[in-house]
C-alpha cells in the first residue's frame, strides 16, 4: 500500500468533494421546494461562470465587483427561468418537468457555445485564487479552500431556512402539496421564483469555483451530472445529504482511481465507480442516507 | 393527467363484451390504422431516399419509444437509460451476427431476448426503489452500460465499434433502404399491436394498477417485484429489437451512439407524442427526429437572410431543438396523442361541451 | 467533368472543435481558392460540409447521404469515424482523407499479419500518431541520456477512445526497445475537467515523460492539474495537442510536440499560398492560422493533385483519384514547396510521410516561443505498418 | 353576473359575510360539475351545505377559495363576493390574508413536517404573528396535539382532522370554510370536533361554511343550512326548516321518527326527488 | 376462520398493537371499532399483509398467513377495501375491477401480445361477463367506463369494494366503507355487505366509526383502544361497556353543551 498516494488522494477527494456538495446543494434546494430535479444545473453553473469571466475580462471590473454581479444577474436569470419555463408546468406529472430542464439544458448548452465560443478560457488570477497551498502534504487551489468554507457556510444557512423560517416551511409545504401550500396562503408562484433564484444564485457561486480551478469551458456543465450520484446518495431533499454525499462521491471517485492505478487497471473506475456505488447504496437505503422517506400508510 | 371523457359517438352502442374491449375503440380507428400502414407499403417505393431514411428511422424509433412508454407511460418508472439498452441490442444483434454467423433475421429477436435479460437485472433495482430516486439508478445504467460498451471489445468492438450486415431471408439480402423499410415496417406493426394486445390483457392491467397506487395493486394479487421488473424486460425487449434494427441499417455500431442524450431523446418522444399511449410514441417518435432537421432548413433559410447568423449556424439548430421542448412542454403539457382526444371528446359531447 | 463532389465532415461544435476550427477551413479555403482560380483543370469541386460534432453516428448518415449522391472523394476528420467507415469507402472505393493520423490506415493490403482491417481507401497528410509518438519516444530517450537520467520512465496519458488509443500500444513497444521503462497508462477523459487525481497517480509512477493523446482543453486541464500536485515531468503532445493556443491557455512550459508543416508566416516558398488561401478564405477569424489550418491545405492540395492526375488518366473517379495518389514519388502539391513535406503513397503502404519535427514551446508572461528541437525521419520498418 | 348586492339590501349585504352567485364551475374544459350555484354565509353564523356524493360539494369550496386551477377546473360563469368585494378572481394567497381559510377534505395535512411546524404554516399568511403564543392557544383547544411530536403523517385520523383546524385558527380567518371535517372521525370525536366548530363560532365570532355528510349533527350545530344536488342547490332554509323537511328527513337524518335499522333496508329503496 | 394470536405491532417506539388476540368464525360480519389511531387499519394490515407484527400469529383457513407473501394473501381469498381510497385512479371503472380479477387470470404478457391465439381473449371476455354481475350488483352500471379518478368519493367507495368482490375472497376485510357517506349511500352500501355476506357467504370484518351500522349489521364485535382490545362480544353487549362508552362512544345524542369548554 501506498499510503502516501492513497492519504493525498483521500484528501483530493474530500476537498473536490465538498464542491460537489456545493452544487449538490443547489438541486437539493429546487428539488425540495419546487420538486422539480434540474438537468440543466450543471449550465447554470456553467452560465455563472461565464457572466463573471466576461464582466472581469471584458468590462474589467474588479472581480469582487463582477462576483456581486453575477449573484445578482443569477438571481434574475433563475427568476426569469422559472417564471417564463416552469410555472406553466405547475401540475404537470413530474416526467414533464424533468423534460423541460432538459430542453433548457440543451437550449443554454448550445446558446453558451455561440455566445462564449467551445474553448477553455483561463480565469484571470484573483486575489491569488489560482495560487496553490498545501494542505496536508497535498497541493491546492486556493479558490478550493474558498469553496470549502462557502459549502459549510451556505449548508448551516439552508439548514437553518427549511427548519425556522417561515419562507423555508412554506418552500417544503409547496413541495408537498400545491393545493394545500395555495390553501394556506402561499404563493406558489413566489415560492418557487424564490428557490429558484437562491439555487441560481449559489450555483453560480460554484461555477466561479470550478471555473477558477480548471478554466471556464462550457464543458464543465458535466458537473451536473456528477453530482446525480451525490444528491441520491445523500437522500434528495437533505441538505445535509448532499453535502456528505459530494464527500462521499469525492472520496469515492479518488479511492477509485487509486485502487485502479495500484491494481485494477481498467482505465477509468474513476468516472464510473460513483454509479455502481450509487445503485448498491440505494439498494440497501432506497432514499439514500437521509432521505425523507414517503409516508406510505394505506 | 387530466381526464378526459372517451364518449362514443351516438349509436355506436356495444352489444357484447367483446366490443367493449376492442383494439380499436370505433371502427373509423380500425380503418385509420389499416389505411395508414396499406397506404405506406404502397407508396414508399415512390418516395425519394431521404424521406425512406427518415420513415426507416422514425419507425425504429417508435419501436423503442413504443417499449419505452410500457416502462414510464404505463408502470409510471421514469428510465434515462433506454439509450443504452437500444444500444446494448444493436451491439448484441451485431456480435451474434459476425461472431456466430446467427442470421440477421434470428439474430434481431435474439438480441431483443438478450436485452430484454440485461434490462431485468438493471431493473432490480426498481424492486425496491421508486420516483425519481429510480430515475437516477436507470441514469447509472446507462453510464454503467455505455462503460461497458467501451471495454468488452469480445462483445462490442469496444470503442472502435462494431460492423452488422444488412439482413437476407434466406439469401434474399435487404440491401436497399426500401427493403429495409418493409421490415422495419413489419417490426412496428407487431410492436404496436403486440404492445397494444398487452395493455388490455392481465398484465398489462398490473402494470397500470401498479403505477396507479402500487400498495393497493398488491393488496389485489399483483406481485409488485415482479411487474416492476418485468416492465423494464418488457421495455427493454422493444429497446433491443429496435437497436438491433437500428445497427443492422447503420450496418455500424458505435459506442457513441447510444449516449445519455439519446435515453433523453426517447423520453422526450413518448412525452411529447403522449405518455402511456402507443400512438402517440409514433407521433413523438416523427416529431423528434424530424424537428432538429425542420429547424436545420429552417436555420439556413435564415441565415440566408441574416448573413451574421450563418456561423452560428449549429448553435441556433441546436438550440431550436432545446427551445422546441420547451415550448411543446409547455403548450401541450399532456402529448400531441391528448390534443387529438380533445379535439374528438369536445367534437362529440358538442352541444353539452364548451 | 464540370464538377465533381466532394463531402467535407468538421467539427465545430463537438469535443474537438478546439483544433477543427482550424483544420476544416483550411480544407474549405483550400478548395475553394483552387475553385476560384480554374478548378481542377477545369473542373469545379462542390464542397458539401457537415459539423458531425465528432459523432460516429453521424458521421456515417452523412456518408450514407453523400456516397448515394456520388461523392468522388472524401475529407473526413476523426479516427473513430474514419476507422469506422474503412470497409464502406473500400467498398464504394472513396478515398478519404483524414485529419485521423490513426496508424491503422496506413495498411492498403493488410500486409503486415497484425493488422486487423487492411484500408485501401485512406490517406493523410503527415506522420502517423504512431510515427509521432514514435519520434517522441526516440528524443525522449536521448534527452535521458543527455541528463543523465538513470531509469527514464514514458508513460500514455489518454481517454479510452480510438483517437487517443491509436499509438498507445505501438508507441509503448518502441519506447521499451528504446529502453525507456513504460508505466500503465492513465486514462483522463477528453473533457476538460480536475485532473488531479489523475495527476497523483502519474506522479506515483514517477514518470519524467508524459504522453498526452487528448487535445485542447484536456491537454490544458491535465497540465494546470499536475503543475497543482506538483508533478515534474516532461509534457509531450501529440501533433493535435500541441499550438501556441494550447500553449497559451494552459500557460504551458516547455511543452514538446510534433509538426508536420512549417508554421504560420515562415519562411519557406510555398508559405504565399498559404497566405493567399488564408486572405481569400476565412483563414481563421481574427486568430492566427495554426499549422493545423495549413495541415488542412496540404490535405485537400493532395487530394486536388491528385485528382488532376486523374482527369488527365481517365477522368475523376475514386479509382484514379487512389491511382493519382500513388502516381509520385516524394511529392509536394504545386506552389506549397516548403509547407507539405514531400510524401509518397504506394499500393502496399500508405505511410505518407515518415519525418517528423519536434517542438518545444513555452508561454513567459503573454509570450509564447516555439522552438524546434529536433527532426527525424523514422525507417519504413514493415512490423510499423499499419501499427 | 356580477352581484347586485345593493339591490338586495344594505342590512343583508352587512350580514352576508360571503355569497356566492350563480356560479358554473368546468373541469377540463369539458366537465360540467357547478351548474349555477346559489349560496350565502351569513356573518358570524354556521353555514351547513349538505348534499349526496359527487354533488359538488368540494368543488363549491374549491371555488371559492380559488383552488380550482391545481386541478385543472375553473369558474366559468357568476361571481363570488366575500365581505361586499368580487372576489371571483383573487388568487387563493391573497383571500387566506383577506381572513378566508379552507380546512380541506382529507384534511390537507403537510406530512412529513412536525405538528409545530403544520401549526407555523397556518399563520402564514400573518408574517407578524405571535407564533408560540397562539400555539399555546391553539393547543388549548387542542391539548393532545401537543404531545404529538413526530411527524404529523403519523397522526391518527382525529389527531389530523384537529391538527388541520388547528392550522385554520393560525391564520385568525373571519370565515372558515370546513370540508368534511366529521369524516372518519369516532364518534366521541366527531362531537369533539363539532363541539370545537361550535366554540370557535360563538367565542372567536368565526363565520363557518361546513360541508358535512353527518346531517344530523352539522344540522344540529348550524344556523342555516343548503341541500346541493347536481351541481345545484335544491333547497334551503333555517337548520330547524331543514330538519323538519320531510325530504330530508327521509334522505339525510334517517326515517321519519324512529331510526330504522341498516338490517331493514334490504328491500326497501325509494328513489330521488327534487331534481 | 381467521384467528388472530397475540398480535403485537410497533412502529419504532410507538405501539400500535399490543397483544391482540380474536377470532372470526365462518360467514360471520365481525366489526372492529375503536377511537382514532387505536390500531384498527394497522391490525386489518396485518391480515392483508402490509404491516408484519413484531409478535403473534395470524391463521386463516389452517394457514399461516404471516408465512405469505401480499399478493399471496389475495390468491387465498382476501379481499379488502381501504379507509382512504386506494383505486388506480386513471383506469377506468372496468379495468379497476379486473385487477381484482389478478390471480384467477393465467395469460401472460407473452399471451396477451398474441392476444387472439394462446386463449387470452377467451379468458379476459370470460372475466369481463363475471365482473358484469358485480358491477349489475353495486348499482355501478352508469360509471363503467369512467376513469376512477373521477368519480366523487361516494362512488370511488363503492368501485373499491366491487375490486374486492372480483378477487372472489371469502374473507373480506373493509376498512370505514362508509365514511364520508350520506345516510342514504351508507344505507345501500350496509345492503351490499349484508348481502355478501348472506347470498355469497362471504366473512366480513369491517371497521366502522358509524355505532348505527355496526350495531345493526355485525353479529359480533371487537374493540380497541390504544392498541389494546377492551372489549369483544355481540354488538348491544358491547356499546353498553362503560368503557367503551368513556373511550369510544360517549353519550349518545347532539346536544354539544359546553360542558367541558372553559
Ligand atoms: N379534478 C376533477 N376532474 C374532473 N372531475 C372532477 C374533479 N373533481 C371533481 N370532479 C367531479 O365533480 C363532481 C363533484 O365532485 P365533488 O368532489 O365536488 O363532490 P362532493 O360533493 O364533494 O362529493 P363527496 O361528498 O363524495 O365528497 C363529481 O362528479 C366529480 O366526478
Ligand atoms: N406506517 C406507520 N408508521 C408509524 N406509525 C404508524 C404507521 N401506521 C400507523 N401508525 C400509528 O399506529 C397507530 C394506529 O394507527 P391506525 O391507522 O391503525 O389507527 P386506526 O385505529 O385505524 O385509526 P382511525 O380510526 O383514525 O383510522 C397510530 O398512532 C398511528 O400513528
Ligand atoms: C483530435 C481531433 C483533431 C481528431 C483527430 N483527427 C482524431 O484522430 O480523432
Ligand atoms: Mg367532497
Ligand atoms: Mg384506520
Amino acid at each position: 500500500m501506498k499510503w502516501d498516494l492513497l492519504f493525498q488522494l483521500l484528501v483530493n477527494g474530500l476537498i473536490v468533494g465538498m464542491l460537489y456538495g456545493v452544487v449538490a446543494m443547489c438541486f437539493v434546494l429546487i428539488y425540495k421546494s419546487t420538486q422539480v430535479v434540474n438537468f440543466a444545473q450543471g449550465e447554470f453553473l456553467v452560465l455563472g461562470a461565464w457572466v463573471c469571466l466576461a464582466l472581469v475580462t471584458q468590462m474589467q471590473l474588479p472581480f469582487f465587483l463582477a462576483f456581486i454581479f453575477t449573484l445578482v444577474f443569477m438571481a434574475i436569470f433563475g427568476i426569469v427561468v422559472q417564471t417564463v419555463i416552469l410555472r406553466p408546468l405547475i401540475g404537470e406529472p413530474i416526467i414533464s418537468v424533468i423534460m423541460v430542464t432538459i430542453g433548457l439544458s440543451i437550449f443554454m448548452q448550445s446558446l453558451m457555445n455561440w455566445i462564449f465560443g467551445n474553448d477553455a478560457k483561463r480565469f484571470p488570477d484573483v486575489f491569488g485564487t489560482s495560487d496553490v497551498v498545501s494542505i496536508m502534504g497535498l497541493n491546492v487551489e486556493v479558490a478550493y479552500l474558498l469553496s470549502l468554507v462557502l459549502s459549510l457556510v451556505i449548508m448551516a444557512v439552508f439548514f437553518w431556512f427549511f427548519r425556522f423560517t417561515r419562507h423555508g416551511l412554506a418552500m417544503r409545504a409547496t413541495a408537498f402539496d400545491q393545493q394545500i401550500a395555495q390553501s394556506l396562503g402561499i404563493s406558489v408562484k413566489q415560492t418557487f421564483a424564490m428557490a429558484w433564484a437562491i439555487s441560481a444564485m449559489v450555483s453560480g457561486v460554484a461555477g466561479i469555483v470550478i471555473g477558477i480551478v480548471n478554466s471556464v469551458s462550457n464543458s464543465l456543465a458535466f458537473v451536473g451530472i456528477k453530482v446525480f450520484p451525490a444528491v441520491i446518495l445523500g437522500g434528495l431533499d437533505s441538505i445535509v445529504g448532499a453535502v456528505v454525499g459530494g464527500i462521499i462521491i469525492g472520496v469515492l471517485e479518488n479511492m477509485a482511481e487509486y485502487a485502479d492505478g495500484q491494481w485494477l487497471k481498467i482505465g477509468n473506475l474513476y468516472t464510473i465507480a460513483p454509479f455502481y456505488v450509487l445503485i448498491i447504496i440505494l439498494m440497501i437505503k432506497p432514499y439514500g442516507l437521509f432521505g425523507t422517506k414517503d409516508i406510505e400508510r394505506i | 393527467m387530466g381526464h378526459v371523457p372517451n364518449p362514443r359517438p351516438a349509436g355506436d352502442f356495444r352489444t357484447s363484451y367483446i366490443d367493449d374491449n376492442r383494439l380499436f375503440k370505433t371502427h373509423f380507428e380500425k380503418y385509420a390504422a389499416i389505411g395508414v400502414v396499406l397506404l405506406l407499403i404502397a407508396v414508399a417505393p415512390f418516395l425519394g431516399a431521404y424521406w425512406i431514411t427518415q420513415l426507416i428511422l422514425i419507425g425504429i424509433y417508435a419501436i423503442a419509444a413504443i417499449g419505452l412508454n410500457i416502462l414510464v407511460g404505463t408502470t409510471g418508472q421514469i428510465s434515462l437509460g433506454h439509450g443504452a439498452f437500444f444500444g446494448f441490442g444493436a451491439f448484441a444483434s451485431a456480435w451474434l451476427a459476425t461472431s456466430f454467423n446467427v442470421p440477421t433475421l434470428v439474430s434481431m429477436p435474439a438480441a431483443a431476448l438478450m436485452t430484454t435479460a440485461v434490462g431485468m437485472i438493471f431493473g432490480v433495482p426498481a424492486a425496491r426503489i421508486k420516483g425519481l430516486y429510480l430515475a437516477i439508478a436507470t441514469l447509472a445504467s446507462q453510464f454503467i452500460l455505455e462503460d461497458f460498451f467501451a471495454r468488452a471489445d469480445w462483445f462490442s468492438g469496444g470503442v472502435y465499434g462494431a460492423l452488422a450486415d444488412r439482413p437476407d431471408i434466406f439469401g434474399y439480402m435487404l440491401d436497399t433502404d426500401l427493403k429495409y423499410f418493409y421490415l422495419v415496417l413489419f417490426w412496428l406493426v407487431i410492436s404496436v399491436i403486440g404492445v397494444s394486445n398487452l395493455l388490455r390483457s392481465r398484465d398489462g392491467r398490473a402494470l397500470v394498477a401498479v403505477r396507479d397506487h402500487y400498495l393497493s395493486a398488491e393488496v389485489m394479487g399483483v406481485n409488485l417485484t415482479k411487474y416492476r421488473i418485468l416492465s423494464f424486460g418488457i421495455s427493454s425487449f422493444f429497446a433491443g429489437l429496435a437497436g438491433a434494427l437500428f445497427g443492422h441499417y447503420l450496418e455500424y455500431v458505435s459506442v457513441e451512439g447510444f449516449t445519455i442524450l439519446l435515453s433523453i431523446q426517447f423520453l422526450a418522444m413518448i412525452i411529447i407524442g403522449g405518455l402511456g399511449s402507443v400512438y402517440g410514441s409514433i407521433l413523438g417518435a416523427a416529431f423528434i427526429l424530424l424537428l432538429p432537421q425542420f429547424m436545420e432548413s429552417a436555420t439556413s433559410i435564415m441565415a440566408v437572410a441574416f448573413p451574421a447568423m450563418e456561423s452560428g449556424k449549429a448553435y441556433v439548430k441546436q438550440m431550436s431543438i432545446g427551445a422546441a421542448i420547451i415550448l411543446f412542454l409547455i403548450f401541450e403539457p399532456e402529448g400531441l396523442v391528448h390534443r387529438w382526444q380533445q379535439i374528438r371528446a369536445s367534437w362529440k359531447l358538442f352541444p353539452f361541451s364548451r | 467533368q464540370d464538377s465533381v463532389f466532394v463531402g467535407h465532415l468538421v467539427d465545430y461544435t463537438g469535443p474537438t472543435a478546439f483544433v477543427g476550427k482550424h483544420y476544416g477551413p483550411g480544407v474549405s479555403d483550400a478548395i475553394n481558392y483552387v475553385n476560384a482560380n480554374g478548378g481542377i483543370d477545369g473542373t469545379k469541386i462542390e464542397l458539401t460540409q457537415i459539423d458531425y460534432a465528432y459523432k460516429v453516428p453521424e458521421a456515417l448518415a452523412a456518408y450514407k447521404a453523400w456516397s448515394s449522391r456520388g461523392m468522388v472523394a472524401m475529407q473526413g476528420w476523426g479516427t473513430a469515424d474514419t476507422e469506422a467507415l474503412i470497409s464502406f469507402v473500400a467498398k464504394d472505393k472513396i478515398p478519404v482523407y483524414s485529419a485521423s493520423y490513426s496508424a491503422h490506415l496506413t495498411d492498403p493490403q493488410g500486409s503486415n499479419p497484425a493488422t486487423k482491417k487492411p484500408a485501401p481507401y485512406n490517406f493523410f497528410y503527415g506522420p502517423s500518431y504512431s510515427d509521432t509518438c514514435r519520434a517522441l519516444a526516440q528524443w525522449a530517450a536521448t534527452d535521458a541520456k543527455e541528463k543523465g537520467i538513470e531509469n527514464p520512465i514514458f508513460l500514455h496519458a489518454g481517454d479510452n477512445h480510438p483517437y487517443p488509443n491509436a499509438p498507445k500500444e505501438a508507441c509503448a513497444a518502441y519506447a521499451t526497445e528504446l529502453g525507456l521503462t513504460v508505466a500503465d497508462p492513465i486514462v483522463v477523459p477528453m473533457k476538460p475537467g480536475d485532473f488531479k487525481a489523475q495527476c497523483l497517480t502519474i506522479k506515483d509512477t514517477g514518470a519524467q515523460y508524459v504522453y498526452m493523446g487528448n487535445l485542447g482543453g484536456s491537454v490544458v486541464s491535465l497540465l494546470k492539474s499536475c503543475g497543482t500536485v506538483g508533478v515534474e515531468a516532461n509534457y509531450m503532445g501529440n501533433v493535435w495537442a500541441g499550438d501556441y493556443l494550447t500553449i497559451t491557455a494552459a500557460q504551458a512550459e516547455n511543452l514538446i510536440f510534433p509538426s508536420s508543416t512549417p508554421f504560420f508566416g515562415q519562411d519557406v516558398p510555398g508559405m504565399a499560398l498559404v497566405e493567399k488561401i488564408a486572405a481569400a478564405g476565412e483563414g481563421n477569424g481574427e486568430n492566427k492560422p495554426t499549422h493545423h489550418y495549413i495541415r488542412g491545405i496540404c490535405s485537400a492540395y493532395y487530394m486536388m493533385d491528385a485528382m488532376k492526375w486523374a482527369k488527365a488518366n481517365g477522368g475523376i473517379t475514386g479509382e484514379n483519384i487512389k491511382a493519382g495518389m500513388y502516381a509520385r514519388q516524394d511529392w509536394v502539391p504545386e506552389g506549397l514547396e516548403g509547407v507539405c513535406l514531400p510524401s509518397t503513397w504506394t499500393d502496399k503502404d500508405h505511410r505518407g510521410l515518415m519525418t517528423v519535427a519536434v517542438n518545444q514551446g513555452s508561454y513567459n508572461g503573454g509570450e509564447i516561443t516555439i522552438k524546434r528541437i529536433s527532426e527525424t525521419t523514422l525507417p519504413r520498418r514493415d512490423d510499423w505498418l499499419g501499427l | 353576473m356580477k352581484p347586485q348586492i345593493a339591490a338586495t339590501g344594505n342590512g343583508l349585504a352587512n350580514e352576508t359575510i360571503l355569497s356566492v352567485n350563480n356560479i358554473e364551475v368546468v373541469f377540463n374544459e369539458v366537465i360540467l360539475v357547478l351548474r349555477g350555484l346559489n349560496l350565502k354565509v351569513a356573518r358570524g353564523k354556521i353555514t351547513a351545505l349538505l348534499g349526496t356524493n359527487g354533488a359538488g360539494k368540494s368543488t363549491t369550496l374549491k371555488a371559492i377559495t380559488n383552488l380550482l386551477a391545481t386541478e385543472d377546473g375553473e369558474v366559468t360563469r357568476g361571481s363570488i363576493s366575500y365581505e361586499d368585494d368580487d372576489v371571483t378572481e383573487v388568487g387563493p394567497e391573497a383571500l387566506v390574508r383577506k381572513g378566508v381559510f379552507l380546512v380541506m377534505e382529507g384534511r390537507g395535512i403537510l406530512q412529513d413536517m412536525t405538528v409545530i411546524e403544520n401549526l407555523r404554516l397556518g399563520a402564514y399568511s400573518r408574517p407578524d404573528a405571535k407564533i408560540d403564543e397562539e400555539i399555546e392557544q391553539v393547543f388549548k383547544y387542542f391539548p393532545r396535539l401537543k404531545e404529538r411530536t413526530g411527524l404529523a403523517g403519523y397522526l391518527s385520523g382525529g389527531e389530523q382532522q384537529m391538527l388541520a383546524i388547528g392550522r385554520a385558527l393560525m391564520a385568525k380567518p373571519k370565515l372558515i370554510l370546513m370540508d368534511e371535517p366529521s369524516m372518519g372521525l369516532s364518534p366521541l370525536l366527531v362531537k369533539e370536533v363539532f363541539r370545537i366548530i361550535k366554540r370557535l363560532n360563538k367565542e372567536l365570532g368565526i363565520s363557518i361554511l361546513l360541508v358535512e355528510q353527518n346531517a344530523n349533527m352539522a344540522l344540529h350545530v348550524a344556523d342555516d343550512g343548503y341541500i346541493m344536488e347536481n351541481g345545484k342547490i335544491v333547497l334551503d332554509g333555517t337548520a330547524q326548516e331543514l330538519m323538519d323537511n320531510e325530504d330530508v328527513k327521509e334522505f339525510y337524518l334517517g326515517g321519519g321518527g324512529e331510526r330504522r335499522s341498516f338490517k331493514d333496508i334490504k328491500s326497501y329503496k325509494r328513489r330521488k326527488r327534487w331534481l | 376462520m381467521l384467528d388472530v394470536e397475540n398480535v403485537s405491532l410497533r412502529f419504532g417506539g410507538v405501539k400500535a398493537l399490543t397483544d391482540i388476540s380474536f377470532h372470526v368464525n365462518e360467514n360471520e360480519i365481525f366489526s372492529l371499532i375503536g377511537p382514532n389511531g387505536a390500531g384498527k387499519t394497522s391490525m386489518l394490515n396485518c391480515i392483508s399483509g402490509r404491516y408484519r407484527p413484531q409478535e403473534g400469529s395470524i391463521t386463516y383457513d389452517g394457514q399461516d398467513l404471516l408465512k405469505r407473501s401480499i399478493n399471496d394473501r389475495a390468491a387465498i381469498g382476501i379481499g379488502r377495501t381501504f379507509q382512504n381510497l386506494a383505486l388506480f385512479g386513471h383506469m377506468s371503472v372496468i379495468d379497476n375491477i379486473l385487477v381484482g380479477q389478478h390471480h384467477l387470470l393465467k395469460n401472460n404478457f407473452v399471451t396477451g401480445m398474441f392476444y387472439w391465439v394462446g386463449g387470452a381473449q377467451k379468458e379476459e371476455e370470460a372475466a369481463r361477463a363475471d365482473i358484469e354481475d358485480i358491477i349489475d350488483f353495486l348499482e355501478i352500471q352508469h360509471v363503467r367506463n369512467e376513469p376512477a379518478g373521477s368519480l366523487s368519493y361516494g362512488l370511488r367507495k363503492r368501485v373499491e369494494l366491487a375490486r374486492a368482490i372480483a378477487i372472489k375472497p371469502k374473507l373480506m376485510l373493509l376498512d370505514e366503507p362508509m365514511a364520508g357517506m350520506n345516510l342514504e349511500e351508507k344505507e345501500d352500501m350496509a345492503r351490499y355487505i349484508i348481502e355478501l355476506n348472506e347470498q355469497y357467504g362471504i366473512t366480513v370484518v369491517m371497521i366502522e366509526h358509524d355505532m348505527g351500522v355496526v350495531v345493526d349489521i355485525s353479529h359480533r364485535v371487537a374493540v380497541l383502544d390504544f392498541g389494546q382490545k377492551i372489549a369483544e362480544g355481540l354488538p348491544h353487549e358491547v356499546v353498553e361497556d362503560e368503557q367503551v362508552k368513556t373511550a369510544y362512544l360517549g353519550v349518545d345524542d347532539f346536544s354539544l353543551d359546553e360542558e367541558e369548554v372553559g
